[in-house]
Order: C-alpha cells, then structure tokens, then sequence
C-alpha cells in the first residue's frame, strides 16, 4: 500500500465489511454514522460466525464480528485474524433452560444429564455449560453434550425431545415465554460478554484499510452510544430490516452488544481464561494467546 | 384392458360361433380404417385374411386381440386368445425359451422344457438360451410363432407370421399350424399376403377393403389340397383378381406382371 | 451350417398341461373404450390438483388439531396473511425475480456444461472413461462442503450463488442425458450411419432424440435442484432472493415466512413440473408407450 | 466407422466389379455363421441372395454396410452405398417424409417434394406427414425402401424388402426396383426368401449355407421374364432343391409339399 | 380405403439432384475391427482412472503453484497425512462405518418408498395424478426448512438422519422409475398382456425390465445422494460419521480434515459407481445399445 495520508484521502479504497444476519449494517444504518466517509463500505452478510471467517479465510471480507469464542475458535483454525475492537454486553442473552417440568433445578442436577448446545461445538452456550458446571464442582464429562443447531434444537425443545437446553437470545426468549425454566445464565461473569470486531492481517497490512476501518471503528462505537440512548428507533430499524416481530426486535436491542471497548489487558486477560477453560475440555485445540491475536493500535477511546 | 367376461352377451350364436362382430368400426384421428364391419367366425375355422397393405388387418386382429377398445361396434371372442404378432415383439429382457413360456399359468412359465418342445416344432430349439436381440429376423419370428401356439387358445390370431420365412422353414411352419390347429379344433384368424398360403390353409379366405369384407370365399376343396387343381387355380385367379392383380391368367404369379 | 429337419409331427406335445383351465365356452364382449359411454371424468386438472389440494386440507387439519405446533409448522392461515402482506410490500416478488434470475442463469450455464460432458461421454469411449468416472467422483463431493473454494474463485457477488445451481443443475442433466445417450437403439444409430449422416447429423438426428426421453426426467429433477441450490447460496452475501428470506426468517423466528417460503418453492416445484409436462407432450408426441392404465 | 477410404485397395478387378469379398468370416460368440466366404459381383450386377432363416444373409449385408467389423478376411465394396434392412428402422422421431431424405446432404434432407415423390412411388405419399408410429407393417416397409431408393447409391442393399407387402404392392415395388437399377445402373444385392422373385429380377441367383456361397446360377434369361417358360421353371426347380424343398415338381411351388 | 394406382414409373425423377457427387469409383475397405489389429490398448480400469488421477495431479499442482490457497484447499501432502492420523486413531473409520450404516438403512427405506410411489404413479393414471404432482411438489421443498419438522416427529437420534437419507434417495429414484415405466415400450406391453400377464406378472416382467435402464440411472444418483443427505443429517446431534466430522472440521477451519472429508466422500462416488456398473453390465447384457464409438 501507500503512504497512510494518501491513501486515507482516497476514494479508491473500499472496505468489505463481515457482519452476521445484519446486525452491524442494521445498527450503522439506523444511525446514520456512516455518512461521509473517505472509502466505501460494502457488507458482506453471512448466516454464522463460520461461513463469515470462511470468507476472511478467502479473502472475500475485511472484518469479521463475532463473539470471542468463534474468533477464537478461527484464530485456533489459523484463519488470518486479528481482534481490533471489543463489544461488549451482560451476558443475560445467554443461559441453560429447562423443561418446565424437568426434575432439574440446579446445574449440579445435570449431572448424568443430556444436554443439548447451540449453535455448535466451541459456542458461548458452550463456554456457559463448561463454566457453570465448573463452578458448581463437576466435571464437564459429568453431562452428556449433543450439539444441535438452534432452530432444530428450538423445535426439539418445544416438542420435549430434549431437557436441558443451553442457547441463547430469541431462541432463548421464546422458550422461556412459553414456560421454561432457566437455570441459569451468563450474567456475573459466567461468560465473557465480549465480541471482536476482527480484521484481516491482509487488511491490516493494507495502509489504506487500515485507516478506514480505524475510521469505521469510531463510527461503530457511534453507533452503539446512539442505540443506547434511541432503544425504540433501533428497534424499528431491526423489524424494517429483518422482518424481526416487534417483541424480538427490542429483545436483541436490549440483549445486543451495548458498546464498543478498546482491547485492553483486562479484556485480553478475560478472554484468555474462556480460551484456557475450553481449551480445558479439549473443545479449543490449538489454544490461542490472546495477547497475540489482537491489534490493539486501531480503537482507543 | 377394458374387456370383462360377459356370460350374458353370448346371444343366440354362441354355441357355434367363435367370433362375432357387428358393425364394427375404428377411426384414427379422423380417417375411418375399420367402417361398420361384420363378421363371424365359427367353432374351429380357419379363415384367411387377405388385402392391400395398409387396409386394417392388424387393426382388425388389434381389436380381436382386446388391446385397441376405442372402436363401436359390436365384438364377442374367445377368452382364451393367443396372437403372433406382424412384428415378433419378443421381450428383450427375457431369453429365448423365457419368452415362449412368458404368461403360461402357474409353474408353466419356467418350464424350459416345454419351450424347448415348441422351439424345436419351429427349427430353433438351439437358440433356446441367448438373448432375443441375437436372433435372425426368421428366428425372431417362429420364437413369436412359438409362443403363440404354446397356450393352446381357443381363438389364434396370425398376423403375417411367415413373411420372414425361407421356403422349406415357411412349408414346415404352415404343416405345424396346420397340425395344431386339426388336433385342437380351435379358431384361427390367418393375415398374410400369400393367396396360395390363405388357399391351401384356410376354410374361408376374406378379402378386405374399404374398411370391410369386401369379398368373401369359401374354400370347400379336400385337405390335404393340390396346388394344381383346377378349383385351386381358379379360385387363386378369382382372390388376386379382388386384390387388383387383374391380368394374372389362371397360370400366371402375380410377378408375371412385370414381364408385361 | 445346415438346416436342420424339423421334429416329427407327432413331436407336438398332445396336451401341453400349460394352459389354465379356462372354462372352454368362456367369451368376452369387448367394450368400446369406456370414456366413449360413461359419465365424462374430471378433468385432468383437477385430477391432479387432488394431491397437492390434499395435502393442503392435511396441513390445515393437522395445524387446528395441534399435531403440527405452530413454532414448528405456521398454519396455513398465518402463511397466507403473511403472503399477502409480503406481497404488498413488493418483498416476495422482488424475492422470487432475484432468485429467478440466479437460477435461470445457473441453470442455462449448467445445461450446457452437462450437455456438452454428456456428449463427449456418451459418444466417445475415451470421453467416457474420462468423463464419466470425474463426474461420478464429483458428484459425491458436497458442494456445501466447496462453498470456501467457490468464494476464493468467485467472491461473494452474483457469481458463486449462479455457480452453485450450474453445479446442482448439472449433475442430474448430465446423468439422464449420458444414461439416454447410452439406451439409444443401436439398430438406429445403425440405419443412420448407412444413410451416411455424419457426426454432427448423428447427434441431432439420432442420439439426441433418443436421449430426450431420459433427458427430461433430468430436466424435472434440475428445475428444482436450481431453485434449491439458492437455499444454501443466499446464505452467501444476499439481500434478495427466497433463500435469503427463508434464511433470514430462520434468524429471526418467522415460522410463518419461513413456511411462506416453502410454500412459494413447492407452487415453483409445480410450475416447473408443468412446464416439463407441456415440453414432454410437444417433444414426445412420436413415442408409442405405455401411459398407465385407464384406472 | 472403421471403413476407410483406400484407393489402393481397388485392385486389379476394381474396373469391373463394385463388390469383393476375399475370405470372409465372421463368429458370434464361438458360432462362425461365415466361414471363409468369397463373392465378387460386378458393376451394374443385379444379385438375388438366398437361404434359410439364420444363414447369415443379414450378417453378411450388415458387412458390406459397413455396420460390422468384427470380422476377418477382405471386404471391399463401393463408398457410395444404401441399404433396407429386415426390419424398418425408421426414426420415430421423425415424421415420414423426414425419414425418407434423412442423411440426403445439404438442403435435400429437408426437400418435402423429393420425398413425397418416392413415397408416391411406393404408394404411401399421403402419409408422408405422420409420425412411423402410425404406419401398418407394409407401410412402414414402404418408407424403409423408398429411404434407400432416394440416395442413388452404387451399390443397393435390400433384406427383403417385399416381406410385408400384399400382392399387388409387392409387383409394383419390385418394379420400381426394377426400372431404378436399369435407369441408374448400380449394382444390387437383394436378399429375398421368394425363388420367383429372385429369378425375376436378378442377373445372377446365390444360394447361401453352411457361411458360404454353396450354390449359384446365371439367370440369362432376356428381361422381361415371364414365369411360365420352361427355363424358369427348370431354374427354379433347381433352386428349390438346393434349399432342401426336394420333392417339388417342376411344376409345383414349394407349398404343394403340404399336400403329399 | 382402395389402393390408389401407383403413379406411372416415368414419374420416377430421372436425376434428384440429392446425392452428393461422390467420385462415382470410390470403393472402400472394410477394415476388420481394430482391436484385433492393433496394440492392445489400455484396460478400462486404467483408462476410466484417468480423470481421478488428471485432478489429483491437477490438485497436487495447484497447490503447489499456490492456484489453490493453502487455507482454502489443503494440499493433497496434508490430507494424506490427516488420513493416516485418522485412520490410526480410528475416528475415520468408526466415521464411515456410522455413515454407511445410515445411509444404507435410509437408502433402502427411500427406495422401497420410490418403488411403491413410482409404480402406483406409472401404473395407473389416477395415481400419476395424486402422486405425481405431489411428488413435483414435495421434491421442490427445501428439506433443510423441514428438518426441524423431521426432529418434532422423529426426535434427534438415529431417526431423522436415516430419515433424510430416505428423503434424499426418494426422489431421483422415483422420477427416475416414473420416468421409465412411461418409456417402456407399448407394443411389448400389448404382447405381454395378450399372453395373458396378470397385473403382477406384468409389473415383472414388461414394466419393471423396461423401467431398469432408467431406473439404474436414478440409482446411481441417489446412491451419492444417501452420503450427500448425511452432511445435513449429521449436524443432527451426531457424534460419529463423515459429515459430523466435517461440519465439525468446518466450525475449527481445518481444511485439511474438511478436505479429507471431501476425498472420503469422492472416493465412496467412485466405489458406488463402480457398483452401479457393474450392476449395469449384469442386468442390461440383454440390451442392444449405443455403446460409444470407438474412439
Ligand atoms: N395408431 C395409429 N394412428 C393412426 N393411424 C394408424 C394407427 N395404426 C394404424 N393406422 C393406420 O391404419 C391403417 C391400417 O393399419 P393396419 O396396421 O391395420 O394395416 P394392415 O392391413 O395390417 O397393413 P399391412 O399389411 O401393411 O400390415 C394404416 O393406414 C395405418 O397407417
Ligand atoms: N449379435 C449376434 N450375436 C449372436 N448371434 C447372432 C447375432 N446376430 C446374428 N446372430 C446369429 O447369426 C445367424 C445369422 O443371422 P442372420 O441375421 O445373418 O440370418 P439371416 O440369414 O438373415 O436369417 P433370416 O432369413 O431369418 O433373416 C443367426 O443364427 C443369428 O442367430
Ligand atoms: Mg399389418
Ligand atoms: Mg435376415
């Protein structure tokens, strides 16, 4: 690339921009912080976190946004990715939920137990599981896991195919409206909360890209400030967008990610103990050192 | 098939009569191959059918046979019928033998045996093993003529079924038929081409045209029949006659023509 | 070779025990073809509208009784209001013209590869040893499993969703009109071959014809394999499109677009089958075959 | 096709004869149905090829054709060549006329009239727009002959092309023949079970056996013939004999056997 | 109906001017069949491996000149090395052997299905109109939307894999049978049922034989298909099987196992291939057919 000045300035630059189900151009949409940027920002939409870094991997998308625990799981994989910006939320979107009838109260009822997780393997359901059984003195062995996707899980827990359930926002929701228990969830700390907004080494190697999404972060955090304080207009925007019902649209605006933070050592120091923990139970293999995957130069507040 | 047994339509004929059609007819998309045709047939005849290429024989024999039912008209026939096709229409998928005994009931339709009697009556009880597509036209044909006679029927329908035949196969084969159907007193419906073959065979020999029976004769000379009797030569002259060959003299082939 | 003497008459077994027992004076009338005389049948429409009508009837009936959940099945009544509304707001059309685009394009660019690898190895012993083992090798391969590789060759624009139905539409083209190829009736490709048509005669005339039965089996499976196909390509970087809707109402919980959408694949699942059904009537009006019974 | 073109293979005969045959043979599956087989015949010849059902007659055209080659021995034969086969082969695909100038070069394989003209021929041209599915037996054969009739070819191949026609259609077909070999001068080889026919129309008369030429006669008998003369009928008294119809008179047709 | 008298012979056109004007000399030889004269050539077994290896080298090279990235397709070195690490720990075979054990029993119960829906659709023209259309239409629905309906009836273990395998092997094998029966011949079928058939007999030895060809296309189509259905069936909660290694080797982006995976699924295409084949040889020796030039 050129000279950082020059090509800051120009137009030429255009940044491919990796989001998940619309969340991110949504939220930047709604809020009109895109206008007037230097570069173009094009969307590149994916269903999950895994085609998403599929495509970083191809080189079809400039940034990624998932939770820590798919970054991670990429970086394990060797997907050229490096976390730039964090965001973070309470973790109350996600939990374990139980038949509303189930015999089970208490995480340490798992015990012997099926558990089904969502979306998959290495999820933050995941992590919760892990983390709360190990805080409640057993084994992750102690549970039989069954990893399903959270639309088939959702339809086998409706129809009582499955007891306990560990998922996350509006499947969550849904079930819990029409009855289920939950057992727990991850507020105070039982997960992270943290999501990345990763770029690619290639980006970041490129001047130009790298000052647009240095650019693109400051917008983000924009954003996120301006969905703290317009819940409703947010709201709106994801029903217009997504054909979301009204009721789901405020339940991702109120459990979404609520502000962009700078990596810091304390978010690096967090995340490496969810990348130990499952790395632990053999569910990160390679682990990765978090430390090392970030590019804290981008986003600073 | 749209045929179903009706004891009751046996009417006042029935305890002589084979066939009986009344006022039969086909049309094919607009053009009228069959028009208002009768005919009978009685108990163990032989009738011969002869005429111009095209005039709806086999359409007849399609209808005795029970496989074409968009006609009007009146049609009573046998249960138990048996037909060789004009083309042999032998299962490919089947061997030789498998095909002479194809639709005998019970235990019958494997029985190599019997199939291998009836494939020697017509010359070829070696080809008994190999697949249809390997036989010679004459082949194909005698294994169709095979698996007609095999199931005894009361009703025989022959369509051209020694047309592919050389000379000494084609004697063999007519003495068969001859034989089969003296023992067994059925019916037989013979279509072919050959007006000495319909005169040495038949009891009556039909000439069709124009959609019906245009023209009738009964053959009441002795069997076994000379070729060169006097009635045999004039009634020859008389059928080719109605087929069109008109300057044949008594003596004269059909091919004679040419030479004049 | 000699001809042999044929079995003495007396050969002829005397009675062959083959034939059923039949009472002997049995006789048949045969009935005039039974539309000619009985009251006139539904009409063909209709008669085939009874299935898809029925199922219909099941649904509804199975979403009242409950033994279809509704967070699992919409009711029918939810998915036609949802019909309507998206139908209003100009989505659904938009939808099914962009996935139409995609799967047109995609289908007529698979037609012609698999026409063109079913030539070559229905036609020439090399081209099908070479061929037709890679294709039965690429076949296996999910191609779910070749999304990564498709967006390295293609990015994540227009072009992978229209490589990926020339993927799902060639396979099926390719396998009829190659097995098609192979059941044309030698005795005709001989006839030709003594009329003296060339190569190029030989396809048109002969080969390809023979095939066309076959072929359009493969063409009533590609017609919807192209429109499946979308289902997993507008997950790749779509704003439009009825794979993208489905995926998206998956997202956010929409049984009732969800099914909405099932509900569009099978009408374009019925339209596709009746334009095949017209084509086969026009192109095969030679063939003398069996059309099932009258029943 | 394996054939190719080889001007030095026309050797010392080439001036004269349009087809040589050095050797022939021929095994299916362990059968040899040709053994050894030499014929040569000459340019403008006009050969009647006869034999019993399964001798190989069909082989032995399909060779010549150039439709198989799994063969030892010499085969050489004219570039320009047309064949009838047995059974019709017609493209069902294809409506009649378009059959009829299949495989015609350039725009002549889609000229109506030139079709039209030779179904008129064998008498079938108002059927010339319909599908073969609808054709009758003889029909069907019409249109196989008037398809090989169309290309004027050097050399003429016909597998009993007559087998399926009455009376009067077969005279008039085989004159047509008659007038086109005479008109263009090719060279026919006509494979026919009918003695008659063979001695009507043919130069010279071969009878096939045991995968050779086992018999063979000059028919110099001035054109046209007529049946009845005694040269005829003591040459096809002879013919008979060497196809194993021993005991007919001279007099006599070979079905007279039935009767004795 | 009369004869109309033929035109006179001079209406005989003297010279169509069809026939191309060949060298009116020209003679040619027939050459006995070159097999017989030639080097032998390669045995097919070899010849059919040519488009296998061609793309393993082509692979090999593209990885090597770095056409194909690294991250994207691992290199056929690392896959094998995968391989061997696989099959020594046993997870690849304890792999295959869960897959094959579903889509055997799924491709069986898909077939039996197809059979009894093909043969009620071919055989009678009430049931081509209820199965049929349904059929077009059920085949255009996503079964990916379905599977959550799948879980609801069939619960999340063995059940709704083998299930889909059914779903999946179904429809080729019923378009395919539909499609032949309506092909099989009407001349035989009238011959068959003047011997007297029955409706079974008929069904055996007319309809079904008829029906073969086309029918060993679709099997050749649904046998790749019942591996195919597994990459779905086995994101079900499944812990063993190709697929569940796959998507599980997609979700860490480990190529080479994803790749490992891919070559596993190719090279049971190319077993199953060879199976139909040699299926094909058995049960069409009766057949007459283009079999390719020699070329
Ligand atoms: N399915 C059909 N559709 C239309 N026309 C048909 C059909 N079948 C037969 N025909 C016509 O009906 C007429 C009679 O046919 P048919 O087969 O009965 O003749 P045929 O007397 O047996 O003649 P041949 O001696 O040549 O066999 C023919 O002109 C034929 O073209
Ligand atoms: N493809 C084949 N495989 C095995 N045997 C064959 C094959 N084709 C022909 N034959 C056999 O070769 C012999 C000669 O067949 P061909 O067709 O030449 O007889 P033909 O003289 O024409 O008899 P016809 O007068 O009955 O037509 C027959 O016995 C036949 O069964
Ligand atoms: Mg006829
Ligand atoms: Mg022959």
């Amino acid at each position: 690339g050129g000279a950082a000045g020059a090509a800051s300035s120009s137009p030429q630059v255009t940044l491919t921009v990796g989001d998940q189900a619309k969340s991110l151009q949504t939220l930047l949409n709604a809020s009109g912080v895109l206008k007037g940027t230097s570069y173009k920002v094009k969307w590149a939409e994916f269903e999950g976190a895994a085609p998403l870094f599929q495509a970083v991997q191809a080189g079809a998308a400039d940034t990624s946004y998932a939770a820590d625990l798919p970054t991670l799981q990429a970086q394990s994989g060797g997907v050229p990715v490096k976390g730039v910006a964090a965001l973070h939320n309470d973790g109350s979107s996600t939990g374990i939920v139980v038949q509303k009838n189930s015999s089970v109260k208490t995480v340490s009822d798992l015990k012997g137990k099926n558990v089904v997780v969502s979306s998959a393997r290495g999820s933050i359901a995941e992590y919760l599981l892990a983390n709360a059984l190990q805080q409640a003195g057993l084994k992750y062995s102690d549970v039989h896991v069954q990893y399903l996707l959270p639309t088939q899980a959702q339809a086998a827990f409706t129809a009582g195919k499955i007891e306990a359930w560990a998922t996350f926002g509006t499947y969550k929701a849904a079930v819990v409206d029409q009855g289920a228990r939950q057992i727990v969830d991850g507020t105070g700390g039982r997960v992270s909360g943290y999501g990345f907004i990763g770029a690619a080494d290639k980006a970041l190697a490129d001047q130009g890209k790298k000052a647009a999404i240095k650019d693109f972060l400051g917008r983000l955090d924009k954003a996120l400030t301006w969905s703290g304080t317009h819940q409703d207009a947010y709201a709106q925007a994801i029903e217009k967008a997504t054909g979301a019902k009204a009721a789901v649209a405020q339940l991702i605006v109120k459990q979404g990610y609520g502000e962009l933070v700078p990596i810091t050592p304390a978010v690096t120091k967090t995340v490496q103990n969810v990348a130990d923990t499952m790395h632990g139970i053999k569910i990160l293999d390679p682990n990765v050192n978090v430390a090392d995957s970030v590019d804290t130069s981008l986003f600073a507040k | 098939m749209s045929s179903d047994a009706s004891s009751a339509s046996s009417g006042d004929k029935s305890e002589t009569s084979s066939v009986d059609i009344r006022g039969l007819s086909r049309t094919f998309d607009g053009r009228t191959v069959i028009d208002d045709l009768d005919l009978t047939i009685a108990k163990g005849e032989f009738v011969a059918l002869l005429g111009h290429s095209g005039c709806g024989k086999s359409t007849l024999l399609r209808i005795l046979a029970g496989l074409d039912d968009e006609i009007s008209g009146e049609v009573i026939v046998p249960a138990r019928r048996s037909a060789a096709f004009q083309s042999p229409r032998l299962m490919p998928w089947l061997r030789v033998w498998r095909n002479v005994v194809l639709g005998l009931p019970g235990r019958a339709n494997r029985d190599r045996a019997l199939a291998t009697r009836y494939l020697a009556e017509v010359g070829i009880e070696e080809r008994a093993g190999v697949w249809p597509k390997t036989l010679s036209g004459g082949e194909a044909q005698r294994v169709s003529l095979a698996r007609a006679l095999v199931r005894e029927p009361e009703l025989l329908l022959l369509d051209e079924p020694f047309g592919a035949l050389d000379a000494l196969t084609r004697v063999n084969a007519q003495r068969l038929v001859g034989e089969l159907w003296q023992r067994h007193g059925c019916s037989i419906l013979l279509v072919t081409h050959d007006v000495e073959e319909a005169l040495l065979l038949a009891d009556r020999v039909l000439v069709m045209d124009a959609g019906g029976i245009a023209h009738e004769v009964t053959v009441d000379l002795p069997r076994p029949r000379a070729l060169g009797s006097p009635e045999f030569v004039s009634l020859r002259s008389r059928l080719l006659g109605w087929l069109g060959v008109h300057d044949a003299s008594a003596s004269e082939t059909p091919l004679e023509r040419i030479s004049s | 070779m000699s001809v042999k003497e044929y079995a003495a008459p007396g050969a002829v077994p005397p009675k062959p025990t083959a034939q059923a027992a039949a009472p002997p004076d049995t006789r048949l009338t045969i009935r005039p073809a039974r539309r000619a005389r009985r009251i006139p049948r539904l009409p063909r429409a209709v008669r085939r509208a009874i299935g898809p009508v029925g199922l219909l009837v099941a649904w509804y009936l199975g979403s009242v009784t409950g033994v279809l959940p509704e967070n699992v099945l919409a009711s029918p009544v939810d998915v036609v209001r949802q019909a309507i509304e998206l139908t209003s707001s100009g989505e659904l059309p938009r939808a099914i013209a962009a996935s139409g685009r995609r799967a047109a394009t995609g289908f007529v660019i698979g037609a012609a590869i698999a026409l063109a690898l079913s030539l070559t190895a229905g036609l020439f012993r090399l081209g099908e040893d070479v061929v037709d083992a890679s294709m039965g090798m690429f076949r296996a391969i999910p191609w779910v499993g070749l999304i990564p590789l498709f967006i390295v060759w293609f990015g994540i624009d227009e072009t992978p969703k229209i490589a990926l139905v020339a993927l799902g539409v060639t396979y099926p083209l390719y396998f009829n009109i190659y097995g098609g190829i192979r059941s044309a009736d030698s005795q005709l490709v001989e006839a030709a071959r003594m009329l003296g048509l060339g190569r190029i005669a030989l396809i048109r005339y002969v080969i390809l014809p023979s095939a066309l039965p076959g072929a359009l089996v493969g063409l009533r499976y590609a017609l919807s394999t192209a429109w499946l196909a979308l289902v997993f390509g507008e997950q790749i970087n779509a704003d439009a499109g009825i794979g993208y809707l489905m995926s998206n109402a998956e997202q956010y919980f929409r049984t009732d677009v969800i099914v909405l959408c099932l509900a569009v694949y099978a009408i374009l699942g019925l339209l596709c089958d009746f334009v095949v059904r017209l084509l086969s009537k026009r192109l095969l009006s030679w063939r003398a075959s069996f059309d099932g019974d009258g029943a």
